[in-house]
Parts: C-alpha cells; structure tokens; sequence
C-alpha cells in the first residue's frame, strides 16, 4: 500500500488542491486578472486617467461599463485597477506572512522572554482597534497606498505571529527537530531546515486566504480617504467615488465585482489548498484569528 | 538469541546516571516529580532494557541523558563527561555521541527531506569519515539503495523506524538510546526491529538503552533490565534473574499481567488496585 | 469457512451475531477501493471470538460494518444476521434502535470515545433514557448498578466527573459500562486493551471475560495481540487483507497455524517459557 | 411617540426633519464658527443686526438698529423694545454687552470677529462698538450667529463669564438661553440636535414648525432620506445627486454658495522655485479650463472673477487673466523654464464644500494641466494634518477654499501680500508694493461704490500677477421635500430653521 | 485560543508536591491578571501612538485665526498639558486614568468619556444584534454544511459565505439601504429611532433595553426596527466567517472518536448533533465569535456612516481624522479595554464549557 501510495504522490500533488472545481474556478479567475494587469491594460486603447468623455454617462456601446463623475471610462479604469489592487494586496499579505512568520517563528522556537515579548505585542496590536490604529498610521504618515500598506501590515502581522508560533510550538517538541538538535544542527539550521518546511503551507493558505480580506480593508481605507491616491485607478477607491454617486450605480458596482472576483478566486483556492492539507495543519489554520 | 554473552565487566563505561531527579512544574503550579533519584549505568557493547508502565518516568529519564530535560539533582556523565543541558545553542561535540531513535514512527523523520540526506546529516557527525554510506546503511536495514531518494511518506511505519536506527547508528554514536521505538509497531514487526537495534549496536560496540513497556520483547534483546515505577527503579538486574526470580512486587506484578500467547485461554495476573 | 463449534449456532434465530459473506467497498469520487473480500465470522452468544491480523486489514471495518457506522461512500453485500434480520439491510432508523441497545460498541482509546465536555452521568445515561425510556432516577439506579459492575471506584461520585478525571483503565471500564447499560445481546470490542498498561489491561480482559460468561453476551473481540487473544478468545479468526485467512478455536490456531500468516505472526512473538511468579494477588 | 416623520401640515404642532452633515462643535454661540454651529445659533439666538433672507448686502435691523459714524469707526446701536428670552424676561443691553464681551474675553473661535472693537453701555437703550481704525465691516459682521445675544442672568448663573474662566458651554449645550424663534430641546453633537418652537419669540420670523429635528446624516444617506420622505430638508446634497433627485415633488433650490475654491501657487523660491515663477503662474492660470471645472459642480456653480464671491460688495464679474487659452499657457510655460518636473498639488481629502470633493477638483485641474504638459502629483491629507503644511505656508500648489467669517470684501484682504492668506502662498509682505497699495485703498474706501471700484482693481491686479487662482464658487444645493413650500436660505447661516414653511 | 498543554496521554503524576485547590479560580486569575497587564500595554500604546502622529495638535483644535495667536496657543498647550515631558505627560495621563477622567475633546470641549458613554453603547447595541444574528445564522449554516460535507448544500453554502466575506461592507450597506428602505420600504430610515422619537431615559445607553425599562413598547419597535438593516449589514460579514469556522470545527468533530461512539450508542441523530457535536465545536466557535465581536465593536465605521448610526466607529474615525487626540486615545483604550474585556469572557466560557479548564 505504502509504495504504491509512494509512486503516485508526487505527481498527484498539485492536481489535488486543483480537482476540486471550485479550485479550478479560482485559479482561472486568479490567472485572468494577472493577465489583464500584466498585459491587457497597458495595451487597452482607451486610458483610464482621461477625463475626455461625457460624465456619469450609463454603460452602453461607447463605453461598456458606463464612465464616472470626472469623465473617465469606467472599464478601462475597473482593468487598471488591478495594476494597483492586486501587487498592492498581495504585497501586503506577503510582508505580513514574512513579518509575522518570521517573528512567530522567533517566539515559538526559542520561547520564554523573547515568546512573552514577542506575543504580549502581538495581544497589543489585536487588542487596540484596528481601524484606529490604522487610521492615526494613515494620518500620520499622509494617504497613499503604500502608507496604508504599511499601517495594515502593522495589524495584520500578529495574526500570522500567532498561526506560526502555534505550528513552531507544535512542531520543534517533534522527534524529527529533536533529532535534527542532537545530531548537532544550531537554532537557525533547525528552524530554517526542519520547522520551516513542514510548517510554511498552512500559513500559505492562510495568507491566501487572507488576499482577498486585505483588498477589503485597503478598499475600506480608501473610502475613509486614506488609501488610493488620486486619480490612480484603485478598485476601493472607484468604489467608495460610487458611493457618493450612488444613482450612478455603474461606478462602484464593476470594480466592486472586480474585488469580490478576486476574493472569491482567493478563497476557492486557498479552501481547496488547506483540504488537501493533512488534517492536523488545516487545524491551525482555521484557528486562525481574523 | 536471548542472553548472548553478557558484555565483559572490563568493558568501559560509557554512561553513568547518579541519583538523577527531574521535576515538571504544571501549569498551575503544581510539581510533578517524574524521575525521583534514578542511578543507571552502561558499558559498550551492553544492552540495558528500561521497562515499566507508561508514564513511569522512561522517557523523562531517556531525555535527562541525552540532555533535553534539566535535571533537579544528580549528574549525568557521559563518557566521563557531564551532559550539559540542551540550550538553544547548538550542541557540543562531544554529546553528538548520544543518539536517539523515538517512539512515533511518524514523527521521528523530516517529512520533507529525502531520507538519503537525513542519513547523511548523521554520516556527517560520525569521526570515522568513511566507516559508512548511506547505501550500505539502507541494506543494513533491509531497504534498497534506491529508496534513498525517497521521502518518508513513502514508507511504512516498520520501515521509517529502520530508517531512523541506520540514522543514529550511522553517526557512530557511543551510546544509542531507543525510546519505545517499537511501541506503534505491529506485532509482527516489533521483534524484528528490536532485534536489529541490538545487532547494529553491538556490531558497532555502542552501548544501547532500550525503553519499552513490553518486558516481553526487552528480555530477548537486553542484558540487563531495570523496572521502573512511578519515577523510581524498583529492580535492576540481569535479564533472566529479574524474568525467572523478579524480587520487587512490582516486577512480579508487572511480570504477571503479560498474556502468554499460549493459547491456553490463561488470564494474565491481576494488579493490585491503584488510587489514583 | 465457519468451522467453529457448529451446535452452538442453531440456524434461524441465533442468540448471536453471524456475519457471511461480508463485502465493503468505499467509493470515493470515481475510485472504488475494496476493504472487505467477503468475510465470514460466526459470533454466538456466552462466546468471545477474536479477530486478529495486521494493521489495515479491515477488522475495525468488519465491527463497523455491522453496528451501520461506516464512512460516507461504503457499499456493503452480504450478510449479518441478528436476531433473524440482516443488519446490513436494515433501514437507518431501525439500525438506530438496535445501536446501543442490543448491539454495543467499545473503541480503542477510551480517552478518545468519551466526549471530554460532557460529564460521565450523562453520557453513561443518555442513551439508557432514549432507548429503554428511563425516568432520571432510574437511570442513575442503573448506572451506579453498572459501574459497580465494572468496579469503578465510588460510583456516585464518578457519575459527577468528567472523563479526564479518570486514567486510561478506568475510562475503559466505564466505556464498557457504557456499551452495557441496555443488556446488549452482541458486543463489538474494538482492540479494548491496546491504549492501555499490561496491568490495566489484566484488569479490563477479566472484566470481559466475566461479562461474557455471567451475562452471556456475544463478544467480537478486535485486537492485533495475540497474547490478549489467547488470553480471551474462545474462537480465533485472522484477517490479511480484507479477507478471513483462518479460523479455528484458540489452541489450535496458537499452537498449529494453518496459513503461513497466522504462522508469520506467532513465529514473530517472544517466546515465553513458564513465568515463575506467585500470583500473590489472586 | 414613534412613527413616521412625514408631515402634510405645517402647523406650529408639526415638526421637520433637516438632513445636514455636521460639523458641529458646541451649541454656545459664543464658541461656534463652524456651518452647523451657525445653523444652531441663528436658530436659538438672535443678533443685533440681521440680514433680510439671503441679501448679505445690507445689514438690517434686529435686537436693535445700528447708526454707524463717517469714519466708520463707532457703531451705535439702539435696542429694540418687545423682545423677549425664553424664560420671559426682555432682552436687555446688558444682555447685549455681556454676550459681546464674553465672545471677545472667552477667546473661542468666533473672538477675532470683534478684535479691536471696544464695546460700551451707553444707556438702558444704547450700547457702541467703538474701533481703533475705520471698520466700515462690523455692521455686516454683528449678525453672525456666534455674536447672538445670551439671556446674560442665565448664563452667568450657570458659569459664564467674560473671560478664560468662562464655564457656560456645558449648560449651554442642554439649555438654550436665547431669544430666537427657538428652543433647544435636546442637543447631541455627533448625531442630532432637537429644536422646539420658542413660544415667547416675538421676532419677525415666526417659526413654521413646532419642531425641527436637525440630524447629522452623510451625503448619499440624506439623498435616499428626501427622496423616501424620511426628511423634509436635504442640505448636502452634490450637484450630482441633486440633479438625481428632480423630477417628482422635491424641489431643489440651487444658488451660488458664498465659498470660494482656489489654487495657491508657493511665492517662496524655497518651497518651490516654480510655482514662484511668474510665467509658470500664468500657464498654470491659463491652462484650466475653468467651464469644466465649474460643469463638475454643477447647475448654480460659476467661475469667480477673482476672490471675492459674487454675492457681495466688490466682486468681479469676470477677468481674461483667469480665462482657458491654452496655446497661451504652453508659450508661458515654454518660456518659464520648466521641463517636467514634478510638483505636488495639497489638498484636503475629507473636506466637501457643498457636497462637493476637493478631490474631483483636484483630480481635474491635474488631468487639465497635464495636457498643456504640467506634471501634478496629487498629495492629498486629512485636513487636520494638511492644516499644518498650509498655515505653514509650505504647500507649493494648494487646491483649498474659503468662506467668508462675515459677508464683507474687507473678509478677503487676508489674501493679499504679507496678510494670513497670502503667506500661506509665501507672499511676503514686501512681495508686491503695488498690490499692497491697493489693498490699502480698498481697506479705507467707505460707500458702496467706491468700495466695489476699489475692491475690483484690487482683484484684477491680483488676478495679474498675485499667487492665487480663484477656480470656482460652489453651488449650494438645499433639496426639499413636497411638503415644504419655502426655505431662507443665508451665506452667513446656510439656512434660518425658522424660514422652513 | 488556550494553549495546549503539551503533556499528552494519561498523566498519573508520581508525586505531586503541590496541589491546586481552585483551578477554575486560579485560571481565572491568572487570565485577568493578564487582561490588566494588557489594559496597561493599551494605555502605552495610545499614548505613544497619539504622540507620534506628526501634526500639530493645537492647528487641528483651534480656529484659523486662533491658531494664529501665539498667546491662544501658548494657553491652549498650557491647558492640555503639552508643555510637559513626555514622561510626566504619560504619568499625569495614566493618574487621570485613574480617575476616570478620559481628558476633554478639543474639538468639543466635552469629556471625552462624555463622548463615548454615549456612542459606545450605539455601537454595542448594533454589533450586539449583528452577532446575534451571526451565530444564530453562521454556525446553522456552518454545521449544516459540514454534515452535509462535499454535497450541494455545503458547496452552495460555502460559496455563499465567500460572498458574504467579499464584498465592500460600505457599498453593501447603502445598496441594502437602497432596496430595503427607499424600494422596498420594509425598514425605516438612518438613525436609532425615528427623528420625532424621543429617546429612552439613559439607563445602558442601549435603545431596545432602555425603552423596555421604560415601558415603552412603541419605543422599542421603533429601536428594534431600526436596528435590524444594520446589523443584518454587519452580520453578513460575521455571518461568512462563523459559517466558514463552524464548518471546520463542526468536521473537526465529526472526526473524532466520541461522535462515533455516540452514534454506536443509538442516539437519535438530533441528540448526537446538538449535545456532541456542537458542544465539541464551540471552543473554536467562541474564540471566534469573541474576536469577531471585538472587530465589530472598532469596526463598524464603514457602515456608521451610511447609516448615521453615530457610534463609536464614526466617533474614533473623526477623531482620528480630526487629530483630536484625547479623543483617539479614549476610545483606543476603552475599545482596547472591551476587546481584553470580552477576550476575558470567552476565556471564562471556557471555563464554563470545558471541565477540563474548569476541574483540573
Ligand atoms: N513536559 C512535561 N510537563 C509536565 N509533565 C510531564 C511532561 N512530560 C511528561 N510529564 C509527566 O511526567 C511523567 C513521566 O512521563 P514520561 O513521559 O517520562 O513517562 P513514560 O514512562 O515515558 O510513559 P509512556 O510509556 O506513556 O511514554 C508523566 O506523569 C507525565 O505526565
Ligand atoms: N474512511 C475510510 N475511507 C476509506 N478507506 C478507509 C477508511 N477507513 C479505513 N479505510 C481503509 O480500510 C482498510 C481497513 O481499515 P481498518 O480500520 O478496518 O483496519 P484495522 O484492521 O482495524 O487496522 P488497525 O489495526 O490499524 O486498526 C484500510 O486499508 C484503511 O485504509
Ligand atoms: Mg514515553
Ligand atoms: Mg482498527
């Protein structure tokens, strides 16, 4: 049984998390976009920051999603968007895995002091209100994607902080790291080599979860005027411009389907991915905070 | 195969645990003497079988010696040296003799690496530079060369268990410590296991400290054995006197309630009742 | 294949359990995996059978099979006659009557079958008050009745524990207080020992055994130590694979295996020559 | 009593809901100066003078009338007899001096509105407001809700004072003590503010409704509000969704606003050394078109002639140098130098004037510049932190507005050279000799027609070489449900709660 | 969620020299200790964070011509205490703390604890409802998914759940907005009570309750009715998270050797979901739901504004925006306080829940 299950796993690996269709969706949804943001808006005819066209004018056959109050056409803003949108949320989910891993890795193993430091911060951060904290970053630092980046990588870390110092906890008393100690290997060959492999896949499908929840809250700062710059094409902002224009419904309802697109893409994925995890990682990851 | 020559008594001794005791603080404050004033010793080429019911104290015990586990009081010397507790650091040269195969199976090998190069990590701390390959390692313990490329995935509990004896004997260790590494085996396999763990130590004269709850097995690969019982040894002795003539009752009931596969429908011996 | 004592099982209306033919398929997606070759296995009344073999060989799947608890995507044919009715053909709702009333189950790992939240009265109760519509104080009459019967300590008051309150041996016990409660005419003992210390272990096979001779129940007795089955077990069957490879009484198949299995597998035990030990505790 | 709020009657029984997104900072007229805060006060608190509806050209009689000396430098005003608080008892003098005194002694935001003004009882019926220069503006600056008159007994007993030590603003924001049309009834910063009818008011503007709930509701939320009948009164509406909701019985009342949306350009070589330059300020000048900006805000919106809105005394009705040409602005911009470089345009983000974002302007005059080859980059801030950069004068081109602290030109000399404005544009005091000079004779001008002569020059000069654009002057759309049949509206008070019928 | 103690299987300890009278107490103890400890980290941070913030307080506070007056100025900083060290300014803060006393608006002068007594129970009563609805509606649909693991129900209520988490809370609200009030007219407009509503006498601040105290019937429907667009807005969100927890944690247990053994007893399936099942899941459940709660009460900004609800989101958004800092810092500490307070809750149902916290 065992050889048979030998000779059939590695190929099978991949194709495991993608047989579930809602998997397939996902990823296809997922590759769509990266092409229109890597190739099918810088070649699109009409240019998002033109205010060339009648304003609010409805979707129809010159301009397919309608245009927005200051003139510009809606579509080719909604495919811009994803120039921003997408690098811009993925970067923030990367440097949060990176930061929070990293430092949760760095609590979980070597425990005492540096663990209680390193969490009592952690409790901090989740402690004092998201929002506020990511608005007096915002203020402080001046509206711009990147501050805001900034100010949600500095909330969004410690839930990473906590996933990965439950998996290190978990997974440096295994026989495998106390084997790997007593034959000699130092603290970092030990988490670099043995821990971090066999604990970085639950947290990738945390973070991929957890793509979609950033452009949320990145759109949310836009709305509340301390994200997206304008006139960069940013889906949150085009969003929260629709709200002012409400009647105009055409304005936030394309990118707003542009973001739940990619949401849903994320999180087909990232389901499908923590299911075919074994079930012992997929517990840490849906113990995850929000 | 039970009782080859005892090790010589001029044997050296590669192993002395001094009246060792180790406590557990619990959450809650409360001290849990796990280990309470444990003396051991072992010579090379010697097979000591560690038995007792589970949570005794013989994984407290194996892990005080290879220095996992502070101890409270007493000493461990390791080829005449103290075993210093492991710290974060990476562990001094001369404790990388101390070896150790675990109990779970499942748990004792990367998952991740191919076996091949988790048994070279150990080829790489052994002083003779040449004394094994890996190859030879895998044929020792009965899998093919091939399977060096291998994960552990693919194999199957007896085999990863092999997998992790020809790691630890690979590094030539002077003393090789199994922690019921036969426990989740299936019966079937169990003794064979054991059996090749005593052959591979002794064949490259290691001293081996077998743990097992199963006397069964440990009286046909030890020497000698000690009985333990809620963090003490109650008897220690050669393996037959302590199998034919146990002097402890604790032995005897321990010796009493093993079923005989005799097929004479004979029920083991009852304990006397434990407050708990 | 049923080559045990013959007279024992009359056959219409057997006391006990038997299966015949048991097949089980698991599908899932579009693989179909085979667990169980067709297996035969005779369980009568005031009897305890054994069912040995290797890790996967399907005897958890057998037990399974009969008490209608197995995974999503099984396909069972063949027979297990209780009481005259195959179980296999039985509807869910009256599979459900019989679970726990006349045929019971006890797991491996007693810490693990007992839910951790609910308290040792409830959960030895409930099923009591479902099946044989007891009152609460009846209920709990019979319960303290059951644990002393399993020689809990102070039954009264480990009515109000919790199961981590208990050690191993003694969550045992009550598991098996448990399958008890409602008279069961066949219980399903799935490697009851296994988790447990040899001393434990001689205390619960006793209690076994006089549970089946006092109370003549049928016992399928799963486990993969031949010591306890030859401890135990009135009859052996050995399992390789799916499929039933021996079957005989508890000397025979010990001292003079058949198949080349069976025979692997004792060969691979210790050998045990007379323990000298005054059993100063009997 | 719950249920629904819409009314079909205007009785004095009935009540009124005003949508309106606030501001609000404290119900003490003595404290306030923001739109909300004048709303509340012109509603409790009669002035001194008052403006008839939304004719901010001539000051009219209100507690008292006033007589105003030739140098303009003494204002006399004589109380009125007949009006009473809302406890009944009449309005005083005293009253009159005391709430005076207090806006200047508890140096709140409102204060500088009587800076250098001395005020004094002269009889039972009289009291001056006596200033060191010529201040021909305080007429049009005493009806200003922050300088209504107190019921100074009341106010006194309960902690008011005349100076820093003044503990009144907590009474002040549960009980009104006033002698407008009405009464506090209840008073909640962040969401609502109840106002019931003053039954002692004995005013000219008698309350049309009993009631008025005056809540705190966003733009969008108050366009579904009017239109489901929820409110009568919508006071934010954009153009946008003020020309949505035409059609069927609301109607809207458009007007230009009297706020004034400008471009700065940094005068300091430091700050920027563009922005400084004269030819480069012309192209930027040149190079808006100013009709699609003022289309953006929408019918009622225009293009200001200089800074100065229409709607008062000395505005310019339009000027060629704030006009699109942009063949012009690319030969400016050829000869200023410039070659691309980036440079920053400060704005506000949370700021709506009229509904309207800075940030669409801001967005618009960048697209705009871009095609005559001006390369703005958008730094917009929260205004608390903006506030900053601006008052620091370190803004290189600000995109910010201004409203009028009284409906007077002399409002609008703080932006010329070394005065609060003009240094926030790095224009230094001594930057323009000439502008200066015309600032001074508008200053001095007394008359109407003199004044608006002056004034005139003053903003073409300006308009020539002076570091601000003015781009647009608002809209102000108020949208009123069917049931209303007329609203005053006011540049001082946006809207007088009384005048809702 | 609570550590596990790594100590596995069946401890028989061999000799236990000291023994715990009190776990539950003792438990309890240590976790409210810890609640302090991080009250006191809160109230650091709030004033680290504040004092970091690079505007200046005073030009936000003040008018544009009093800020212009160095002597105004100077009287204001003299005021708030801004002309102090840092240090002395966190120790006087921390002694006003003490007090209660939250400091004063500078943007309305009232006490900031004013303020938030009455914004904070707005918010409560919102998110109150919210996760009401959630858990009555996330874990119904997340067990019904699980026990209906890889069927169409589980798929379609997978999905919808994904929606739910998807999409802009500030767009959803004034679309629900859209349809519910101005099409469908089924709910009554923004705000807690209708604008001729007089409000309940102040008793927990939170409308349904006071007006029931009051006895006011006609009150608390008008409360009730226009409670429930929004916190159905908000619950969509909790509601796609507690169903995608339930799920998990619902199969989690569904795995696990008692279900089996309750099912081997013959229990009714009813009985086996509702008194094994779920009781399994709701450690997991509760963790949640306590931090969805937590992000609910800071949360809810978004949907605040488009429903003029005038709670504590809206309250710390201006304040933060209007960088009217004693205001950030009250409500960073009393949303930090109710967030410990409410993370101390779930660990005491724990307590309540699982005996094996509550007798060790
Ligand atoms: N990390 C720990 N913290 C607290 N107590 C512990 C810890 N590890 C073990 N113990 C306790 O110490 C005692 C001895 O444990 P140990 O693991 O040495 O027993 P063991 O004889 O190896 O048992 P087993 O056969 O089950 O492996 C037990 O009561 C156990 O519960
Ligand atoms: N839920 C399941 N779905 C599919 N296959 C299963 C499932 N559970 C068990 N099996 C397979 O059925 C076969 C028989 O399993 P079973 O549990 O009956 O073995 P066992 O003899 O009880 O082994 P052990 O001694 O390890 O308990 C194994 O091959 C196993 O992989
Ligand atoms: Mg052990
Ligand atoms: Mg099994």
């Amino acid at each position: 049984m065992s050889l048979e299950q030998g000779l059939t796993r590695p190929r099978f690996r991949l194709p495991a998390t993608l047989r579930n269709p809602m998997a397939v969706v996902g990823a296809s949804i997922i590759l769509l976009w990266i092409l229109v943001a890597a190739v099918i808006s810088h070649i699109w005819p009409v240019d998002p920051l033109a205010q060339n066209f009648d304003r609010l004018l409805p979707p129809g056959a010159a301009h397919w999603f309608g245009t927005d109050q200051l003139g510009r056409d809606v579509l080719s803003r909604t495919l811009a968007g994803s120039q921003t949108s997408l690098p811009l949320s993925l970067l923030l989910v990367v440097c949060a895995m990176i930061l929070g891993g990293s430092l949760g890795a760095i609590a979980g193993y070597f425990g005492k002091a540096i663990d209680e430091t390193i969490m009592r911060i952690a409790d901090l951060v989740f402690a004092f209100p998201t929002i506020i904290l990511a608005m007096v970053i915002a203020a402080a630092l001046g509206p711009s994607l990147t501050n805001a980046v900034i100010a949600m990588l500095i909330v969004s870390w410690p839930s990473y902080a906590r996933v990965m110092r439950s998996l290190v906890i978990g997974a440096r008393g295994s026989e495998y790291v106390i084997a790997g100690r007593l034959m000699g290997s130092g603290a970092f060959t030990s988490l670099w080599r043995d821990i971090l492999p066999n604990v970085l896949a639950p947290l990738l499908v945390l973070a991929t979860l957890d793509v979609g929840t950033a452009i949320l809250l990145l759109s949310g700062l836009s709305f509340l005027g301390l994200g997206a710059v304008p006139p960069t094409p940013d889906w949150g902002a085009m969003v929260s411009d629709g709200v002012q224009q409400f009647s105009s419904w055409w304005i936030a309802v394309f990118p707003g389907l542009a973001i739940l697109s990619v949401v849903l893409a994320f999180n087909f994925l990232g389901d499908a991915w923590r299911d075919s995890l074994d079930p012992r990682t997929a517990d840490a990851v849906q113990g995850r905070a929000i | 195969m039970t009782n080859e020559t005892p090790a010589g008594d001029g044997a050296e001794e590669i192993l002395a645990v001094n009246d060792i005791t180790v406590t557990y603080r619990r959450p809650g404050r409360s001290l849990l003497t796990a280990v309470d004033g444990v003396s051991l010793s072992l010579r090379r080429s010697e097979v000591l079988g560690l038995v007792g019911e589970s949570g005794c104290g013989k994984s407290t015990t194996a892990r005080a010696v290879c220095g996992l586990e502070p101890l409270t009081s007493g000493s461990v010397l390791f080829n005449g040296e103290p075993v210093s507790p492991l710290s974060m650091k990476r562990r001094p040269k001369h404790l990388l003799g101390i070896q150790m195969v675990f109990q779970n199976p499942y748990a004792s090998l990367n998952p991740r690496r191919r076996i091949g190069s988790q048994i070279e990590d150990g080829l790489g701390l052994n002083r003779q530079r040449d004394a094994w390959n890996v190859n030879e390692l895998l044929e020792k313990v009965g899998l093919h060369p091939s399977d060096r490329d291998k994960y552990p995935h693919q194999f199957s509990g007896g085999q990863r268990q092999r997998i992790a004896i020809a790691r630890a004997i690979g590094t030539g260790p002077d003393l090789l410590i199994g922690d019921e590494p036969i426990a989740s085996l299936d019966a079937s396999l169990q003794q064979r296991v054991a059996a090749l763990m005593r052959d591979l130590a002794i064949q490259a004269g290691s001293g081996l400290l077998f743990i097992s709850h199963d006397l069964a097995i440990v009286r046909t690969i030890a020497d000698r054995v000690a009985v333990m019982n809620r963090g003490i040894i109650e008897e220690e002795g050669p393996v037959d006197t302590v199998w034919r003539h146990p002097t402890s009752a604790y032995a005897r009931r321990l010796l009493a309630a093993i079923p005989v596969a005799d097929g004479l429908g004979k029920l083991p011996g009852l304990p006397t009742r434990r407050q708990n | 294949m049923a080559g045990i004592n013959a007279s024992a099982a009359p056959a219409t209306v057997s006391p006990g359990l038997s299966i015949r033919g048991l097949r089980l398929e698991i599908r899932n997606g579009k693989s179909i995996k085979t667990i169980l070759k067709g297996i035969d296995v005779e369980v009568p009344a005031g009897r305890i059978t054994g069912l040995a073999g290797e890790s996967g060989s399907g005897k958890t799947m057998t037990a399974m099979a009969v008490c209608g608890l197995l995974p999503d995507g099984s396909v069972t044919s063949g027979d297990a006659i209780f009481e005259g009715q195959n179980l296999l053909d039985l509807s869910p709702r009256r599979m459900n009557a019989l679970r726990g009333r006349k045929i019971s189950m006890i797991f491996q790992d007693p810490t693990a079958s007992l839910h951790p939240m609910i308290s040792i009265g409830g959960q030895l109760t409930d099923h009591m008050r479902h099946h044989m519509k007891y009152g609460k104080a009846e209920a709990h009459h019979r319960a303290v009745e059951l644990l002393t019967m399993v020689e809990v300590p102070r039954p009264e008051e480990a009515l109000r524990k919790f199961p981590h309150q208990f050690s191993g041996g003694q969550l045992q016990r009550i598991a098996i207080a448990i399958a008890l409660a409602c008279n069961p005419s066949v219980l399903l003992a799935d490697e009851p020992t296994t988790a447990l210390d040899v001393t434990v272990q001689a205390g619960v096979l006793r209690l076994l055994r006089r549970l089946c001779d006092d109370l003549g129940i049928a016992i399928l007795l799963v486990t993969h130590d031949l010591g306890v089955m030859s401890a135990l077990a009135d009859t052996i069957a050995v399992m390789r694979n799916g499929e039933v490879v021996e079957t005989g009484n508890r000397f025979q198949v010990i001292t003079s295996p058949k198949h080349p299995y069976t025979k692997a597998l004792i060969d691979a035990l210790p050998t045990h020559e007379a323990i000298m030990v005054d059993d100063d505790d009997e | 009593s719950s249920g629904s709020s819409s009314n079909t009657n205007t009785g004095s029984s009935s009540s009124v809901v005003v949508d309106s997104s606030f501001d609000l900072k404290t119900a003490d007229p003595a404290r306030e100066f923001e739109t909300t805060g004048a709303i509340v006060a012109h509603a409790l608190y009669e002035s001194l003078l008052t403006f008839n509806g939304d004719d901010v050209t001539k000051p009219v009689d209100g507690l008292a009338s006033y007589k105003i000396s030739d140098d303009a430098k003494v204002v006399t005003l004589t109380m009125k007899a007949g009006h009473t608080f809302s406890d009944g008892t009449p309005v005083t003098v005293d009253d009159a001096v005391f709430s005076l005194e207090r806006v200047q002694g508890i140096k709140g935001n409102p204060s500088f509105l009587l800076d250098g003004v001395k005020v004094a009882k002269v009889d039972d019926h009289t009291l001056t407001l006596t200033s060191a220069h010529a201040n021909p503006a305080l007429p049009f600056i005493l009806p200003n809700g922050a300088l209504g008159i107190v019921n100074s007994k009341v106010v006194k007993a309960n902690g008011g004072t005349t100076d820093a030590n003044d503990k009144a603003e907590a009474f002040l924001n549960k009980t009104s003590a006033g002698s407008g049309p009405y009464q506090l009834e209840s008073y909640d910063v962040a969401s609502q503010v109840v106002f019931t009818a003053n039954t002692k008011y004995t005013g000219s503007e008698k309350p049309g409704h009993g009631r008025v709930v005056l809540r705190n509701v966003a733009g969008p939320t108050q366009k579904l509000n009017i239109q489901a009948g929820d409110s009568q009164v919508a006071l934010d509406l954009n153009p946008d969704q003020a020309k949505e909701v035409q059609g069927g019985d609301l109607k809207t009342i458009s007007g230009a606003s009297p706020y004034m949306i400008f471009l700065l350009m940094n005068q300091n070589q430091a700050v920027n050394k563009f922005t400084s330059n004269q030819d480069f300020m012309t192209a930027v000048r040149r190079g808006i078109d100013y009709g699609k900006i003022v289309s953006l805000a929408g019918t009622g919106a225009v293009q200001p002639g200089g800074v100065i809105p229409s709607l008062f005394v000395g505005a310019l009705k339009s000027d060629p140098s704030n006009s699109f040409d942009a063949t012009a602005a690319k030969a400016s911009l050829a000869k200023s130098g410039y070659s691309g470089e980036e440079i920053p345009l400060n704005f506000p983000n949370d700021i709506t004037v009229q509904g309207l974002e800075l940030q669409s302007i801001a967005a618009s005059v960048q697209a705009q510049l871009k095609t005559i080859g001006i390369n703005v980059k958008l730094a917009p801030q929260p205004v608390a932190t903006e506030l900053d950069a601006y008052r620091g004068g370190k803004e290189s081109i600000g995109l910010w507005y201004w409203g009028p602290d009284y409906p007077d030109p002399a409002d609008y000399l703080v932006f010329t050279p070394g005065q609060l404005v003009g240094l926030r544009a790095g224009w230094a005091a001594n930057a323009s000799p000439s502008i200066t000079a015309l600032a001074n004779k508008a200053q001095a001008a007394t008359g109407n027609d003199a004044r608006q002569a002056a004034y005139e020059d003053l903003q073409r000069a300006m308009n020539k070489t002076g570091p601000f654009i003015p781009l647009l002057q608002p809209a102000k759309n108020v949208v009123t449900a069917g049931t209303i049949s007329s609203v005053s509206l006011n540049p001082v008070w946006t809207i007088d709660l009384a005048g809702i019928k | 969620m609570p550590e596990s103690s790594n100590s596995g299987g069946q401890a028989r300890p061999a000799k236990a020299t000291a023994r715990g009278h009190h776990p539950l107490a003792r438990y309890l103890a240590t976790r409210l200790g810890l609640s302090v400890l991080l009250v006191f980290g809160v109230t650091l941070v709030t004033f680290v964070l504040t004092n970091l913030v690079p505007a200046d307080p005073v030009q936000a506070a003040l008018g544009e011509q009093a800020a212009a007056d160095p002597q105004i100025v100077a009287q204001f900083r003299k005021q708030a205490g801004l002309d102090q060290p840092l240090p002395v300014q966190y120790v006087n803060y921390l002694g006003r703390l003490l007090t209660g006393n939250l400091g004063t608006s500078n943007q309305t002068r009232l006490p900031v604890s004013q303020e938030i007594a009455k914004a904070f129970p707005a918010t409560a009563e919102l998110a109150l409802v919210a996760i009401l609805i959630s858990i009555v509606i996330g874990v119904a649909l997340g067990l019904w998914a699980a026990l209906r693991r890889r069927r169409a129900a589980d798929h379609v209520i997978r999905a919808v759940s994904l929606v739910g988490l998807s999409i802009p809370t500030f767009w959803l609200a004034l679309l629900m907005y859209y349809i519910f009030f101005f099409k469908l007219r089924i709910f009554p407009g923004s705000g807690r009570l209708s604008p001729t509503a007089i409000a309940p006498p102040h008793v927990t601040g939170l409308y349904t309750v006071d007006s029931l105290l009051a006895g006011q019937l006609d009150n608390f429907a008008d409360a009730l009715s226009h409670l429930i667009l929004p916190a159905l807005v908000l619950a969509l969100y909790t509601v796609g998270l507690l169903t995608r927890f339930s799920r998990s944690s619902v199969l989690d247990v569904l795995n696990q050797d008692f279900v089996k053994a309750a099912k081997a007893k013959g229990l009714p399936a009813r009985v086996v979901v509702t008194r094994y099942v779920l009781r399994g899941a709701l450690v997991p459940i509760i963790t949640i739901v306590g931090l969805a709660f937590g992000s609910l009460l800071s949360g809810t900004v978004l949907v605040e504004k488009v429903f003029a609800w005038h709670g504590i989101g809206e309250y710390a958004f201006t304040a933060a925006t209007k960088l009217d800092l004693p205001a950030v810092m009250g409500v960073g500490l009393v949303v930090g306080i109710v967030y410990i307070g409410i993370n101390f809750l779930v660990d005491v149902l724990y307590g309540v829940i699982d005996p094996r916290v509550r007798i060790q």
